[in-house]
């Protein structure tokens, strides 16, 4: 299952539409939204935007691509869009095989093919502005677009 | 015409998510970054660190552009 | 937080007891029961033993070993022991951490840890008998300590 | 006396998951294997694959072995 969507991730539902009898493993990915922090200022949440439907095609060509190198049984990848508050899930992979090793390297793939080809984008809101993650451009003094 | 999308930064620079080009301006997607970059100064000093798409699929400077195809503009992708 | 219990386990709210604000990443590993199929017949279920306290001994060990090696702000181990039918899950890690890197290594050393280490041991139940898995011993034909 | 526990296929073959031993006959861990091995015939072949856990620990041949000791007989976890 391969979806962007604009409400909140339910990993416990994700995952447990992965447990099946021909597998033993399911490694799970859960990225979220950390609070960092410079200069005296820290991160607020996040905000991702998506060139849709291109980044739903590209997380089903991801899906493609790991049931054609790995021994797996099952692959769903879930991306958040809008606002994502500091600790709250933004992507979440899961991947049942029939043994571990496969479960695990797949959903690593995972997440470093969406980091790579998956037109998606987070700007940082942070207490003295934002920047868009990538690209450095933002309205943050820090920021080097603003220089 | 021939529709241009942007996204993350490059709306931000811009100013604007979507614009158009007329046709016969362009036959190569290499052709398009001028006539954008003229449009939008703001964006010229992203030109390196920009990807395109052509009707939804990553696309390079010698790839054809034709009437009512849809171009994306497209800053490094930062999902995740 | 590691535990051994009899109950299923709930796999959503352990993931979500691992959602921080200091954290961007989640990486989880569920063992599930995978009905293997031989000479016609199948496993029904599996049901785990463990030699406690030691292994809620060595859990925590296997915590400090890898709060020592990576950076993780949070692991959670629970493993459970009883029947548990296929599909279910066996075992649940979760680990959290600022960044992905860690959290994925930690979570696959933890899994390969608790097959050296931990005193648990689980007899497949098949159709036709059952086996202790790494001795070997049971009640199948196939069984090497039946011949 | 000295505790004995027995797990997964080793408290299978042994018939039992748990034995008491005289203290009186021994005094390292070394010396319990013999001890069990008469009671438990059946357990003599799994002699290689097995470890051993003195008062939750695994321990070796050569360890101290004292009055209300716990031993452990641990064949190959296969937790996960």
């Amino acid at each position: 299952m391969f979806a962007i969507v604009e409400e909140s991730l339910d990993v416990g539902a994700l995952i447990q539409a992965a447990q099946r009898p021909d597998c033993g493993a399911i490694a799970t990915f859960v990225g979220t939204t950390r609070i960092d922090e410079s200069e005296g200022a820290a991160v607020e949440y996040l905000e991702y935007e998506a060139y849709r439907p291109m980044a739903d095609r590209k997380l089903e060509e991801i899906g493609a691509e790991i049931e054609g190198r790995w021994d797996v049984r099952r692959v769903s990848i879930v991306h958040r869009l809008g606002r994502v508050d500091p600790g709250e899930a933004s992507v979440v992979i899961v991947v049942a095989a029939a043994r571990r090793g496969p479960a695990f390297e797949a959903s690593r793939y995972a997440i470093e093919r969406i980091k790579e080809v998956v037109p998606i984008w987070k700007r940082e809101v942070w207490s003295d502005g934002y920047v868009w993650v990538g690209s450095q451009v933002g309205t943050r003094d820090q920021v080097s677009g603003n220089r | 015409m021939i529709k241009v999308l942007l996204f993350g930064a490059a709306a931000d620079r811009a100013g604007t998510r979507e614009t158009e080009l007329p046709v016969e301006d362009v036959s190569t997607l290499a052709e398009v970054w001028p006539l954008l970059a003229e449009r939008h100064p703001d964006l010229a000093p992203m030109r390196d660190t920009l990807a395109f798409a052509v009707n939804g699929e990553y696309a390079r400077g010698n790839d054809g552009v034709s009437p009512g195809d849809e171009i994306a503009v497209l800053p490094p992708v930062s999902g995740g």
